[in-house]
């Protein structure tokens, strides 16, 4: 086997508790994004289209759902001998289980993976995000630097600063400074969580962080201020595109009615670049004699037999006569029953609106109905 | 449960698709928004627990090679079983009006040699169901049939050349007819036989293996006993432009279409990744099956259109099937209309063809 | 989906510590058998072979390399959208992670999984013997009998009986008595570890025996007798074929050397009931001009310039000129360098034994040289 | 790395091959133990990072589609280019000399206009080799050629009709002759071009299509720049029966086979699932290769033996290629032999061929 040049891991681990409902019974990057995507496709897609032929997924919470759906990478075209998908579970050895304590640790607990492919560099990705990128220029610039750690970077709004991990760099990119956090930030780059690593230093630093019992194992809190404080060769990746937080249901939703305008900053339809998932086979939607849709986007194996509008609706979702759907997400499976109103809502997988029912959410707040719930008139 | 080997006769030509069968066999023939008609016959198959199936492919194989592949979606990509290619002969069979000819068989006689099953079930690919071919068996069993034909009552099959059967009140098929005078069971390209049987017809009309399986049945009613099988359930006819037409509008019934893409037996075709169809704000869409990656800022009604088909502002669709990845440009009519994929119908363009004739619009056309 | 009649759970959690140093890096069930196989095959080719088409593979000790080698099960054509293998890990939820705390713990955890198929019943398998059977006919006794529990048994000789979990039965086989490992056996009919539930009455089992704090959670130890006194329908399924232990090493060894003789017991070359496996793509082997090779098991790969008698070589072995190779088992990847002998050993994968060593065990003791070691001359 | 697709001509058929091609392309061929020809050009672009792949299928496609698929173990079965099925004309291709015919590559015309690739690497299927096609790539754009042939310095390669070139000291191909005579550079079946030259070639030619793409170079050495890559590494000629068995046995040359074979870049193949070969104690075996699933219990000495070849007691087999599932029965004696998959060789039978003309036993064929 050729050696590779770099490999990428991806955090899928974490249980997304601000998606509240929505991930009960699954995995955050299991949740459905857009109709026919679920949130890894899109970190996914990146490495393929990246050239990245070989991730591995990192997951712990509720995986059944997220290993049903990666397989053996087929999908993404990753289901290849030298390299492809390795999901990667907390494991248990001879001294007992151990879960994964932080993000370095859920790493760390894998370095025998990653070694027996020997790469060059390591991408550490997280999937809760909506962008498209091109890794390999991001390695590219890396590379040229001779850095250890390349962290890339988007200018955020100075007021929402405080919410990022944050650097200032120097007229390189080399990174002088780094705040997780700051109330007062000294600069409005913002870590976008992707970081390429040479994986010689990697190992080292996670064998020294996982040995530091004050450490909470995390690459921002720990793993980055550690490599700053030695004064290692840390750079930031300037990326301007399209980047959304999808990890809260205000977020998810807004992301979500983005892709409804004409002309979107993040396009689904785009040849290249293109987002792959793994889907099921249904026929066409059908919309009957009564049914009307207007702005909005509509999987295969949809019935609507009554009025969707600005809506995103998944695969196999009913939409009953006389029922009005509005400025909706409805998740694979979602039936809203005849004379049902559903406005400003999240509908889980398989959900029910019953006959005449309203569930409806306000300006201030997203109405959302975990999956397999009911709602019923009156 | 039976185990069974089937055989899809996948090679079959037909002029009376016009251009739409120019480069490819019936059986790859797109239809219903997102599949090819061989779909069905593999999905009825595979969906009745048949997972060593043989394809006889025409010789113009492309398109169909590219639709079925190794049979990976069908979970006939296998190491025991699985789909096997039977190259059909290469002859003319564009004039020949036979579906089931022996010598494709007889050219490819080493799968049923080497194979076990007791019953091969035989299928064509230009009608469309969705059939338990074990309930068929069982008949077939039970009744100690030597061959068990499918048919469907119905004098309005609307095929140009079907067979129609006289059925005893036994269930013993008794005559068979070109024509549904007398009878009005019209035989559905499918049926039940021994491979032992099937393997001697091989040996008896080696000399004239220019014949069809049909007509050596129907030349044995009187020493073989050949029963029917009633199929209660939809028949979908595409065996001529006319006939696609028809059967395309019949899955807008929504009973049609619960029948045919039931859960519980789904017809299955190739992935394609497209996103979800977009809707714009001006859509205006009623009646009609819309397949994903379509953008559909018109007027559709009473169509079917197939995946990754663009709509443009202020053109309407009206009857009509358009196949994948056509564009539709503003202010364009189409009425009673078939469109080939790949087709570009330019601004303004007006095309109303008849409900019984309708226009063709060939692959890769630009109107 | 249509309802499934029944799917199998098959239990590959263990450590299998009584392999040594053979499962230092793997589970019991990725260990490599009879050449080209992983113990694991063995069960899965009986499922599909029984017609069983969908899998759940309880993982838990060391699981990365037996989730490689299933994959998505194609090897064994279980990559079947109805049904198929599935890989279920012990999981992580809102309330914190939990390991399996014993076979009857691990298919409690997994019963959403099962819910899932709805099956009437279950058929729970254990991975670590060496047997061909036919699942179905199993099956279609369980279901005459109207069974609540159907375990299949064999008839083993009186002074081994006490090693099993044995029981006794009335003349319709119902099962009167159960005794795991008795010091004075009653029975000479052995447990072989394979059970058939109906799926209604062992979800009702495992809930009560999830919340009895006395149970170790153990299939032989607890949820067996406790049905019993219940009075619940136990049958025993009388099995009379080849079936042998592998779970130690004494009996990994002397299973596989079973498979050299002419007409072996468990025959790998016959057409049904075939083992399935899945297998790298390697050259085939080269007998080189030095190289003599008789009574033994070759593999694809290997390279042989030395003496090979009464061994089985897995793929990618060497065996280098003036080497000896007698009542061996080289599992792959491993070498005897030049001149090196090699008598009554298991050599473990990438394992070296070099040049001129010698690596010997004796009629009392297999030598047994664990992945990746090296043993050097001297 | 360069982006290239690439285009295997797997469709020729050959008369030097008597029977071994009479029911298969060269393509097909068994090889090695347990390869096909196709394995090699398939596997050398894969391992050069090119998963865009025409194939171009022969009249007889079926050995080939069998074997290949939808190029699953290739890593060709994807979303993202991947294994495109291109079928060739089907005119007596047996009485054309050529491997790369123009009207192949028209016919399949497509394939090259919808992609975005600035190269092709065009490959054939019968001559045997591990190349790194990124390095004749580096090489051609380094050179600013338009067209880059791969020869092989050897004036032995022993193929019925091959075509020398004349390379200039600075790399330039000045003419090409079809004998040794003043040249030893053996054109390998394999070479690199931009994607619009091959366009500009279909164009400029479509009315003379039944021109091979080799001749038009050759044609035009004077109007382009043709450069030469020499490979160094080890190239196998198996174009006729004398070749297939010489190349054969070059295989047992442990240096050949680990070049030929290198883990880094793997000659990939359709998997079967076969246990491993079993020895019994009479065995005796020396030089020889030997595929899964063999049983062998007499003797085997400079020989290539493929899977599921049974050799009994007290038979010699012995520099011959015995192909897939053969049985070669007690005290029979095979020497300089080929013998086809599921031949049997009856107890006693004795063939000796001769080195430079082995005797050839067909498939199933009963001896």
């Amino acid at each position: 086997m050729r050696k590779k040049e770099c490999l990428a891991m991806l955090l899928a681990g974490g249980q997304g508790s601000r998606l509240g409902v929505l991930t009960k019974k699954k995995a955050k990057p299991a949740v459905v994004f857009g109709g026919k995507y679920r949130i890894i496709d899109f970190s996914l897609s990146n490495c393929v289209n990246s050239g990245i032929d070989t991730v591995g997924v990192l997951t712990q919470y509720k995986p059944l759902i997220l290993n049903a759906y990666i397989g053996t990478g087929e999908a993404w075209d990753l289901d290849v001998a030298s390299g492809g998908v390795h999901l990667l579970a907390p494991a248990y050895t001879e001294t007992g289980g151990s879960w994964y304590k932080g993000t370095a640790d859920a790493i760390y607990q894998n370095i025998d993976f990653i070694d027996s492919y020997d790469p060059e560099h390591v991408l550490i990705l997280s999937g809760d995000h909506l962008y498209k990128m091109d890794y390999s220029a991001m390695l590219a610039f890396h590379k040229k630097n001779g850095a250890d750690l390349t962290i890339s970077v988007i200018e955020v709004p100075w007021e929402e600063a405080g919410r990022f991990g944050v650097m200032s760099a120097d007229e390189n990119m080399r990174i002088t400074e780094f705040a997780e956090k700051p109330s007062k930030p000294k600069s409005n780059l913002a870590s976008m969580g992707i970081y390429i690593f040479k994986w010689d230093m990697l190992r080292r630093v996670l064998t020294s962080d996982h040995n530091d019992d004050a450490s909470e194992k995390d690459f921002g809190k720990d793993v980055i201020p550690a490599m700053l404080r030695r004064k290692r060769q840390v750079f930031a990746y300037r990326f301007s595109g399209y980047w959304k937080d999808v990890g809260t249901i205000d977020s998810y939703y807004e992301a979500q009615m983005g892709l409804l305008v004409e002309e979107p900053d993040f396009n689904i339809f785009e040849r290249d670049m293109r987002v792959f998932s793994n889907s099921n086979i249904y026929p066409p939607h059908y919309i009957g004699l009564t049914g009307v849709v207007k702005g909005s986007l509509i999987c295969n194996g949809c019935t609507i037999l009554g009025e969707v509008r600005r809506s995103i609706l998944s695969s196999d979702v009913y939409v009953g006569a006389g029922a009005l759907v509005d400025a909706s997400i409805l998740l694979p499976g979602a039936r809203v029953e005849e004379g049902a109103q559903v406005v400003r809502a999240i509908v889980g997988e398989g959900a029910v609106i019953g006959k005449g029912a309203c569930f409806c959410g306000g300006t201030a707040k997203i109405a959302v109905l975990g999956d397999g719930e009911r709602c019923q008139a009156g | 449960m039976k185990r069974m080997m089937g055989i899809i006769a996948a090679n079959y030509q037909s002029d009376s698709f016009a251009q739409l069968t120019k480069d490819r066999p019936v059986a790859s023939l797109p239809f219903g928004g997102r599949y090819r008609l061989v779909d069905f016959p593999l999905s009825n198959m595979v969906n009745s627990g048949i997972f060593t199936v043989g394809l006889i492919t025409p010789y113009m194989y492309r398109s169909i090679m590219d639709h079925v592949g190794v049979g990976k979606e069908w979970a006939l990509s296998r190491k025991v079983g699985g789909m096997f290619i039977l190259p059909g002969s290469i002859y003319g069979l564009k004039n020949v009006q036979g579906k089931f000819l022996l010598r494709d068989i007889l050219r490819n006689r080493p799968y049923l040699d080497r194979s076990n099953f007791d019953l091969v079930v035989i299928s064509g690919c230009s009608k469309v169901f969705n059939i338990d071919f074990q309930d068929v068996a069982e008949q077939h069993t039970a009744s100690g049939a030597d061959i068990t034909l499918i048919y469907k009552k119905t004098d309005a099959a609307c095929g140009t050349k079907e067979l129609y059967l006289d059925v005893a009140e036994n269930g013993e098929v008794t005559a068979a007819h070109d024509a549904p005078i007398g009878a009005d069971n019209c035989f559905m390209d499918a049926f039940i036989m021994s491979r032992d049987l099937l393997l001697k017809f091989i040996s008896w009309y080696e000399e004239t293996s220019y014949l069809d399986l049909t007509d050596i049945i129907v030349e044995n009613l009187s020493h073989l006993y050949v029963s029917g099988y009633e199929f209660t359930g939809y028949m979908g006819n595409a065996d001529s432009v006319a006939c696609y037409m028809r059967c395309s509008q019949e899955l807008l019934n929504p009973e049609v279409n619960r029948e045919l893409f039931r859960p519980d037996r789904p017809i299955i075709t190739k992935i394609q990744d497209s996103p979800p169809a977009k809707y714009w704000p001006a859509a205006s869409v009623r009646n009609a099956l819309v397949s994903s990656g379509c953008i559909i800022k018109g007027t559709v009604e009473n169509s079917i259109i197939f995946r990754g088909v663009t709509i443009e502002e202020h053109a309407v669709v009206r009857n009509a099937v358009v196949m994948q990845n056509t564009v539709i440009h503003r202010e364009s009519i189409l009425e009673n209309v078939i469109c080939d994929k790949y087709a570009v119908i330019r601004p303004g363009v007006k095309l109303f063809g008849n409900p019984d004739a309708p226009i063709l619009v060939g692959k890769g056309q630009d109107v």
